[in-house]
């Protein structure tokens, strides 16, 4: 392959977008983070507690 | 920790309540405030510390002093860890009912701490010129028999010399 | 426990000094989520944070009482 | 939070995908990025254009619920922490008028002359995760959605419920806002129902209605729930047995109907339905809540055209059982609710398997594109001096200054000795600020710092950051919380909170006197993993932690590699199972960087994260193994049922055991005309508690393939609730359509199974509908029975990792670190976790991978300095401190022949348990010492008088 670029776009800002960014970031790659609205989060955010250790979903 | 504490203000004349232990998860803010508030209120019905009922005023600041010095030592210290040490490796989320943890602070930990608190307090209450015993048990709020092991220990440590009635820092 | 009577007999112009000892990840996060939705509760309390209850040593309770405190409010 | 400050992760805000072109490692990716209007720089989220802006807006965030304006953030946390204006409301942006927002800006955020932009962006790989949508509200007027105001969707409880929502947590009907007295939740809304094309079923629904009831009861403890199931499908780990807990707890009330539709009667709603002994029924509730499915995205076909990879046919992205992860188009991959409705832990693996996926794909890619911060050498003299303290009290805009007096308690800090410099600045956390903090700490030669602002949870990492720039130990750094837990709670009592910030940041000062430095500790990593267990799960972690180049070894118990994968015969879509099989082995076997031990025993493990010694047993030989991260991937084994006349008659057998005799295709059902199946034998209730999760799944597609082989077959399938989670529910519908027979049964009449006088047997059990035991005889009886954890206590032992009660391994956190254990560096997958279908193992086993090749990617593992520190000539060596240590990062060692403790740097983490309960004061903290604790509740007591 030639030379392969070590960035990676994600389309999402939600749970799995956010969690996958991180781990990216972590492995040593430059993440793009692509979200439609206005902050991350996604449905997650707007949740008020998360089964089953009830501590707050933000 | 908290349920030691308790015992200890309680020896010492200090309402039990003034020390309150709460869990609030991060998420539970309105909850946090609750108990704060009346917690606030709470203690403002005490009023301030030693005037509540059945506190012991300004001899209970000496007691505290007492119990603060006798914290630091280690036979009280290794006590109160074993203790610790035989719920953890018991395993098991429902023995930590608040009548075991009683039982075991009263019985485990509480007898040495309040002798040291005693034996602490004795070496700070001896002035130059000595206490008549009589007085000094009264002072400690200690009971006839306490106060003889407490003093003949503290004697036997050459800490104290007794003349007669009286005792005198050695 | 000593009985105190619970009527209010607030003693007036007693203003108490509390000294707390809160859990950096819960209580800690409680009192900001509190201040966060700017709810409103009395000012007498001081917080010292630390990283677990597990942290805290009786030492610590004796010591402040000894300095006078008139409460200690232990947050886990 | 954490992706918020990464310097190697670049949020695009209001931006969707436009095309992807190119080939995997090499795409150039075109985004189209709608303007904010706020330069997210600049702005620090204070609020200040909301308060002026005209225009009322209803609230999305919160469900329309509340009402907000143009200028908003959607909630105080959000990340990016700045504000945004809605483009569709605001009045500048459609009639060029207003502009009110931008004059009262102090930090001159706010800038219209913004555009829409494309980037174009050349990357590795892409990972769809764009989630899921909601289901329209046309399915939903049904239920009276849209017509009846206390018909709520689960979406708008969560609103209501949250302390920070519309109703402060308060749950009311939207009617009359009083608190409703019955409320019923009605289940699979949008979803198991053919009518809106949502055929499958949506997994988390059940789960959330319990914990939303749950959640209410606690605020509402006097109300009553009912709930309406077709089927209870909470067959994740725990969930069952949370949601007994649940039931029994707050006395829920579940019927198992489907309710057609809901009527208002006189301001309450009334619900019809039939309930199992097929009378009808109707009754009354204050309040209706649906529990809405997770439909696919809106706009999925935009990102299917754009990201050039196909849909299923409910336009979720096509995958499959095999690679989970990868979409029909090379170098795409996709996670989360877009690869098929699912919760959050699942979410959250599929999201790590995605990473390692592309990490494998751009393995020699690594680290040439990210940025790592360089800091100055630290300068050691500063530190000889004595303390130079410099405090600085922020005004955070109005929200400390506009009730704490801050010049005074700026003044205030001048008083307190060692204090230096004191200064107090409008936005302490502004970039501009921080310049000008760095710059007086460099000039003044500053060796602690105080900053009184808002709470360090959030901040202190930035402020630390700045102390770096400018070489003073991190460590140095404590932070008075003036704002979120002094101004923003006693607003109404400004001198009250202006002497609360003074004895704050007397206190803070106190502590900073005290403060030392604290070298954060950076530990070496052995690049090489081992692997516990050859099955499934184990290979699959093993090939990717080898494709992003690292040396993995496999410890295999068994002689041959394969584990609980080698008795499949198909997947659940059809595919050829032993050719997977094969496959795996194959490649494993061939891979240069794995290695495999096959009858091979762990024996022992020492050492931590990065540097672990174990010793392993292979026939007799011992070897020592020196490696970086564990991976527990031991697998679990069928349930072997004691009862039902298992093993006394060779005409009862398990489903695997049916699967196997299928396999030799038609002639294994010469003579069987009736075939009947019982699930839940062994688990849920029986033997073991835990659903076992797939053997609904495995029996419906066993059931499916006897009617293939054998149309005149009949079936009978006795089940408790049939969970066929997900996309399986379309072989559930399938097998329903192919005449096979579902009849339900509860647990206080379970079926029996009998032998009949003509050799024969008999399945006994009580039909609900006819209210009569009915006798069936049956050619072949097959038990569905479920996973049983291997004997995991010993290897528990060994690796210090805790087992839940069902005896499966325990995960460091059900939802963030789901494939993690408590202790760092010992990473789990596959059913040793718990049961799990054949593509959750895969993508587990992936996501394991992801995770375990972090600090082997980085070459070193670094410690926040926050640990324990033994003062070895104080210790007495009682090992009080090793017993109670919940994470075993204390051990005793001998130094010249006497016992003493010792901190494993790199497993602390810093909760103090052993400090407070040495009973010779031996152990120190790491920025929080008895003497700084000491220093502080001193400078709590001396309140005004002590005035320098």
């Amino acid at each position: 392959m030639a030379d392969k670029s070590g960035s990676v776009l994600i389309l999402g800002g939600g749970i799995a977008g956010i969690q996958s960014a991180m781990d990216l970031a972590e492995l040593g790659y430059y993440v793009y983070l692509v979200e439609k609205k206005a902050s991350i989060g996604g449905v997650m955010a707007k949740l008020d507690k998360t089964f089953p250790t009830n501590d707050c979903a933000i | 920790m908290a349920e030691t504490c308790r015992q200890v203000l309680k020896d010492c004349g200090v309402s039990p309540e003034r020390l309150s232990l709460k869990w609030a998860s991060a998420s539970e803010g309105p909850r946090y405030v609750q108990m704060v508030t009346e917690y606030v209120r709470h203690i403002k019905t005490l009023g301030s510390l030693g005037s509540a009922e059945g506190e012991a005023g300004q001899d209970a600041l000496t007691r505290l002093d007492a119990a603060g010095a006798a914290s630091a030592v280690s036979k009280i210290r290794t006590a109160y860890g074993n203790m610790a040490k035989k719920f953890h490796e018991a395993n098991n989320p429902d023995a930590y009912t608040p009548e075991a943890m009683e039982t075991a602070v009263r019985e485990k930990v509480m007898p040495g701490f309040r002798e040291e608190r005693l034996g602490q307090e004795v070496l700070m209450r001896l002035g130059a010129e000595g206490i008549a015993g009589s007085l000094l048990c009264g002072l400690l709020g200690a009971k006839e028999d306490e106060f003889e092991k407490v003093m003949t220990g503290l004697v036997k440590k050459g800490k104290v010399k007794a003349e007669g009635e009286i005792f005198k820092p050695a | 426990m000593s009985q105190t009577n619970e009527m209010s007999n607030d003693i007036k112009g007693f203003d108490p000094k509390i000294l707390g000892f809160f859990c950096h990840w819960c209580c800690y996060a409680a009192a900001d989520s509190a201040g966060v939705a700017r709810y409103q509760y009395p000012p007498n309390i001081r917080t010292i944070r630390v990283m677990c209850t597990g942290r805290l040593d009786f030492r610590f309770v004796l010591e402040a009482f000894r300095c006078g405190v008139d409460g200690v409010f232990t947050g886990g | 939070m954490e992706a918020g400050r990464s310097p190697n992760i670049e949020i695009l805000t209001n931006a969707t995908l436009h095309s992807v072109e190119g080939k995997p490692g090499a795409f150039n990716a075109l985004v189209h990025q709608e303007p904010r209007y706020i330069d997210e720089d600049k702005c620090t989220a204070c609020g200040m254009c909301k308060m002026y802006c005209p225009r009322p807006v209803a609230d999305f965030y919160n469900e329309s619920l509340a009402v907000i304006h143009a200028p908003r953030i959607d909630y105080p946390q959000a990340i990016p922490s700045a504000y945004y204006i809605d483009p569709k409301a605001c009045l500048r942006v459609n009639y060029e008028t207003c502009n009110l927002c931008a004059q009262t800006c102090t930090a001159g955020a706010i800038d219209f002359s913004q555009k829409p932009k494309d980037v174009e962006l050349n990357v590795g790989a892409v990972i769809l995760a764009p989630g899921f949508g909601k289901i329209d509200n046309q399915v939903l007027s049904r239920f009276g959605y849209g017509r009846f105001p206390d018909v709520v969707t689960s979406y708008e409880i969560e609103r209501l419920t949250c302390a920070s929502g519309p109703s402060e947590g308060h749950v009311i009907r939207l009617s009359d806002g009083r608190a409703p007295k019955k409320i019923a939740f009605l289940q699979c809304v949008g979803s198991r129902d053919e009518t809106c094309g949502n055929g499958y079923c949506s997994s988390v629904c059940c789960m959330y209605a319990f914990k939303e009831a749950a959640i209410i009861k606690e605020h509402e403890p006097e109300v009553d729930i009912t709930f309406f199931f077709m089927d209870v499908r909470t067959q994740g780990k725990g969930f069952d047995e949370a949601r007994k807990r649940a039931e029994s707890k707050y006395s829920f009330r579940v019927v198992r109907a489907r309710v057609p539709r809901v009527e208002q009667v006189d301001g309450k709603l009334g619900l019809v339905w039939v309930d199992e002994e097929g009378t009808s029924r109707n009754e009354l509730f204050d309040m209706v809540v649906l529990s809405v499915g997770l439909e696919a995205p809106e706009d999925a076909h935009i990102i299917s055209a754009a990201a050039g990879c196909e849909l299923n046919h409910y336009e979720f992205a096509k995958t499959s059982v095999q690679n989970p992860l990868t979409t029909t188009r090379p170098g795409i991959f996709t996670a989360g609710a877009f690869q098929g409705p699912k919760d959050v832990p699942e979410s959250v693996t599929q999201a790590s398997g995605v990473a390692a996926l592309a990490s494998e794909l751009l393995a020699d890619a690594r680290g040439t594109r990210t940025v790592t911060l360089t800091y100055p050498e630290e300068d050691r003299t500063l530190l000889e001096e004595e303390p130079r303290i410099g405090v600085f009290v922020c005004h955070c805009g109005v929200n400390i200054a506009g009730v704490v007096d801050v010049k005074a308690v700026r003044d205030y800090a001048a008083t307190l000795p060692n204090v230096v410099l004191y200064d107090d600045v409008l936005y302490s956390c502004s970039q501009d600020a921080l310049k000008g903090i760095a710059q007086k700490i460099k000039n003044n030669r500053l060796n602690r710092v105080v900053i009184a602002a808002c709470s360090p949870r959030t901040h202190e990492p930035l402020f630390q950051d700045t102390l770096k720039s400018v070489g003073v130990n991190p460590a140095l750094f404590e932070m008075a919380n003036v704002r979120d837990q002094c101004a923003w709670v006693h607003a109404h009592e400004p001198e009250a909170a202006t002497q609360k910030s003074k004895d704050l940041v007397r206190m803070a000062v106190a502590k900073a006197r005290l403060l030392t430095p604290l070298e954060s500790q950076t530990v070496g990593v052995n690049p090489r993993a081992l692997v516990i267990g050859g099955g499934g799960a184990g290979m699959t972690a093993a090939l990717s932690v080898a494709e992003q180049g690292y040396e993995c070894l496999i410890v295999e118990k068994n002689d041959v590699l394969g584990g609980n994968l080698a008795r499949l015969k198909w997947t659940a879509d059809g595919q050829d199972a032993p050719r997977i099989l094969k496959e795996m082995i194959d490649r494993v076997r061939k891979h240069p960087k794995i290695k495999v031990l096959l009858g091979a025993k762990l024996e022992s493990v020492s050492g931590y994260v990065g540097n672990f010694v174990s010793t392993v047993k292979v026939k007799e030989k011992v070897q020592t193994i020196e490696h970086g991260v564990i991976l527990v991937a031991t697998g679990a084994k069928e349930y072997r049922p004691k009862s039902y006349l298992y093993g006394e008659n060779d005409r009862v057998m398990t489903q695997l055991e049916l699967e196997e005799r299928l396999a030799k295709g038609k002639t294994s059902l010469k003579n069987i005309s009736n075939v009947v199946m019982i699930q839940c034998v062994g688990s849920r209730g029986d033997d073991m508690q835990h659903c076992s999760r797939l053997c609904c799944t495995q029996a419906v597609r066993n059931a499916l393939k006897v009617k293939e082989l054998k149309p005149d077959a009949n079936v009978f399938v006795l089940y408790r609730d049939m969970r066929t989670y997900g996309f399986h529910e379309d072989l559930y519908s399938a097998a329903r359509r192919k005449g096979i027979n579902f009849i339900r049964y509860d647990l206080e009449n379970r079926p029996e199974v009998l032998k009949n006088k003509a050799s024969g047997l008999t399945v006994r059990f009580f039909d609900k509908l006819l209210g009569d035991t009915l006798d069936l005889d049956a050619d072949l009886a097959v038990l569905s029975v479920g996973v049983e954890p291997t004997d995991n206590t010993g290897l528990s032992k060994l690796l210090k990792a805790p087992l839940t009660q069902d005896g499966f391994f325990l995960e460091a956190h059900a939802k963030l670190r789901p494939v993690e254990v408590a202790v760092d560096g010992i990473y789990l997958c596959g059913l040793a976790h718990g049961p799990k279908s054949l593509d959750e193992t895969v993508a587990q086993a992936k996501a394991a991978a992801a995770k375990a090749v972090i600090p082997l990617a980085k070459g070193r593992v670094s410690v926040t300095p926050l640990v324990s520190h033994v003062d070895q000539g104080v210790c007495i060596g009682c090992g009080l401190c090793e017993s109670l240590c919940p994470y075993k990062a204390i051990e005793l060692v001998k130094v010249d022949k006497r016992k003493k403790a010792q901190t494993i740097t790199a497993s602390c983490k810093g909760c103090g348990i052993c400090a407070s309960h040495c009973p010779t004061l031996a152990i120190s903290m790491g920025g929080f010492t008895d003497e700084a604790i000491f220093a502080q509740i001193h400078a709590f007591a001396q309140q005004e008088q002590e005035v320098r």
